[in-house]
């Protein structure tokens, strides 16, 4: 199943192709911030940081950069021409308002009923929710880009026993396995990995997954 | 992915019958050239959310003129007597609403709130019809959000992006209006190319914005 | 007791006298605005706008101008050095919240409990309420600035008849003949205009005038 | 009527136990110097209402770290494990707000907004101990507003008068919390006279702040 490098770049490959031109997305810290590397050619987004700034530059590409410029990680970063920066209270009034039209964020658990946990482990990892609940809670649509197992275990599960960061359910989960979209019905395994089975995928999953009768092979951005 | 357009693409997508938020303050500040547009293309039963409706034959004061408006949100309208007239004649539906109230309903209406509890018009007639809730023991009016189908601003400068920078006085409803609207037409005295507006002047951000205009002289 | 200009400015210089320096102030439309024309000497107010300024120039004083710039009812006005523009959201907020230290305006009539009625005369003036309403709920301190009656009929009433604009109580109301507090006792007669008597004040007055041992005569600003 | 003083004078009026927003997000944009001055000064048992704790030995961190802190409030403290430490030892009070939640909720302390209705953390531990409200069939937290004794802001210019304008992603916080403090403390990289910052650059108004300090170098 390959290197942990490679999982990841499979994660955020196919997330990448989730994204349309002029779309306002909003990519967490970490593996997420690796989509906007893999985006379709025609395809411009503007990434959003909810520290205060819209139109980012994609990681390792420099854009202009300043002092005063930092990513919500506090980390520098660059920016675009046709930039926009702003407070932390017009950053999610865009956040909540319907302006934000993808969020990518990891996970810890996410369950059939499509709620997601990625905030806080009691008694062990206490960091605050930050900005997770209100882009879980606020964006338009809300992807789940995460490791499909964690030590061997499996992360989506029947129930979240872990506290939920919002009780919306999310829109897509993108693993190095499957893209699994949440319905009412519950969820729905729409496409496997390359050489990758439906049986591996259920065997690596504690939730019920509703198997389609084809289940597509993933495709990657290029 | 540049979004101007010209005036009469950008006023044709709003049909008849739509919800328009409108920029400005007693004229100041609102996008006359839209405006002249809707006049021209003959747009009826409109509903105008804005601060006022100006004077008789000034920007929105010539809508109510042309007989395109059917119901008005306002602050006030003691400026323009034919608005007056029209309501008491019962040609237009008019609702007031206290000014900050206004502006924070149309924010709440742009940045995902639920409401907002107030002071401002409690115990008044504002309050009639209005559910209230107690904070600590001290009584708010419960202020909804405002949504519009379309928000036609007034801009100085414009990108192609539609980033937008405002000018004084003629500021006031235009930034909050172009959060709260599901399309949004700016009319820009200038428009330059994106990246000549600093970051830190930006003041409606381009991913709010559908259409950017220029105003004729 | 003089032409109606004496009147008006006889009002304007005494409510200059309860202005302090650095105060935020927004004059209404019209008798208040003509206030900061009488400040006394070393002190310097910011004169608040609601349409959007801090630090409008006084009548008649030109200030920095330009098309894009006008007072609340969109006249041409000047601003001084130290400005600043801002939009309608931002404008009640400096209102609302504890920012606005004093807001002076007009009344139609004002009662022994001190509520004031200014934008409403059903069936006759529907002008809306503007920004009367926050102005009054919100100012740290509210001035009334009217005429003492309205031809001949008394404009300070034992209870308001016309629309309420807030149920909050008024700090002080200043006319040509005098100078009332509203306290929770009633309206106190503080000050007579130089040549106006006690008796004068009460017979042009519907309300119950609480009137002290010493009644001082009004100050004005020079 | 300027209102320029040494940063040993500003700090120098904020007691012991007093409650303190601090602008800055992981340090960007916090006022550094003040800071470092209410460290020197021996401030004890202060509440901190900040976006994060930085990182140990940085701003924030550095208040953590000098046992200057009884209780937080903020939205994030995953990068500063001595916060987590000392909020596990029972050390310091923490709570922990969703981040547009905490902004909405100091915004509504500086605007005379008696709560705000958001749907950020219903259903969730956030939500516990909360009102909830019920607007058209759908049910919001009412969240309510936040004030402290002082806010300790990071410009970057300000004026004589207190006008502050700031700087890409070191505005953050730094805005909002100049509306919410009963006494205001700018801290400026750089101060110019009276009428250098364009009326549409300020973002905090003058007559929101007390003192305006020069950051040392």
């Amino acid at each position: 199943m390959g290197t942990e490098m490679d999982e990841k770049t499979t994660i955020a490959k196919r997330v990448a192709r989730e994204l349309r031109d002029g779309n306002l997305v909003n990519l967490g810290i970490g593996l997420p911030t690796l989509v906007a590397n893999y985006l379709p050619v025609g395809v411009q987004v503007f990434l959003q940081s909810e520290n205060g700034v819209v139109g980012m530059a994609p990681l390792g590409i420099p854009g202009a950069a300043a002092a005063a410029l930092t990513d919500a990680g506090g980390s520098p970063t660059g920016i675009i021409p046709g930039a926009a920066a702003f407070d932390s209270v017009t950053s999610f009034c865009l956040i909540r308002g319907g302006h934000l039209d993808v969020t990518v964020l990891g996970g810890l658990q996410v369950d059939e009923q499509g709620q997601l946990a990625n905030w806080m482990v009691p008694g062990k990892m206490v960091p605050g929710m930050g900005g997770a609940m209100d882009l879980v809670s606020g964006a338009k649509r809300v992807i789940v880009a995460m490791t499909h197992t964690a030590k061997g275990k499996p992360k989506i599960l029947k129930r979240c026993n872990l506290p939920l960061t919002s009780v919306r359910r999310v829109d897509l989960v993108v693993t190095e396995l499957a893209v699994i979209r949440p319905t009412d019905a519950g969820l729905v395994l729409e496409e496997v990995a390359e050489g990758v089975t439906v049986d591996q995928v259920i065997a690596a999953t504690e939730a019920t997954l509703i198997v389609p009768e084809t289940v597509s092979t993933m495709k990657l951005a290029a | 992915m540049s979004k101007v357009t010209t005036i009469e693409e950008a006023v044709a997508r709003i049909p008849d019958g739509a919800s328009l938020m409108i920029g400005g303050f007693m004229g100041v500040g609102s996008p006359h050239a839209l405006i002249d547009e809707l006049i021209r293309q003959g747009r009826r039963d409109l509903t105008i959310i804005a601060n006022d409706t100006a004077r008789p034959g000034v920007d929105i004061g010539k809508l109510i003129a042309a007989g395109a408006v059917k119901r008005l949100v306002a602050s006030h309208i003691g400026l323009n007597p034919e608005t007056q007239k029209r309501m008491i004649d019962g040609d237009i539906e008019v609702e007031l609403i206290p000014q900050g109230t206004l502006a924070e309903r149309i924010r709440a209406g742009g940045s995902g709130i639920g409401g907002v509890l107030l002071s401002t018009g409690v115990g008044t007639t504002v309050a009639e019809g209005k559910q209230t809730v107690e904070v600590d023991g001290e009584t708010f009016l419960l202020e909804k959000p405002l949504k519009a189908d379309f928000a036609l601003v007034n801009a100085w400068r414009a990108d192609e992006y539609g980033n937008l920078s405002y000018e004084l006085t003629a500021r006031n409803f235009n930034p909050v209006m172009a959060m709260a609207a599901g399309t949004v037409l700016a009319e820009a005295e200038e428009i330059v190319p994106v990246g000549v507006i600093p970051p830190d002047q930006v003041e409606t951000v381009s991913v709010c914005v559908d259409c950017v205009v220029a105003r004729r002289n």
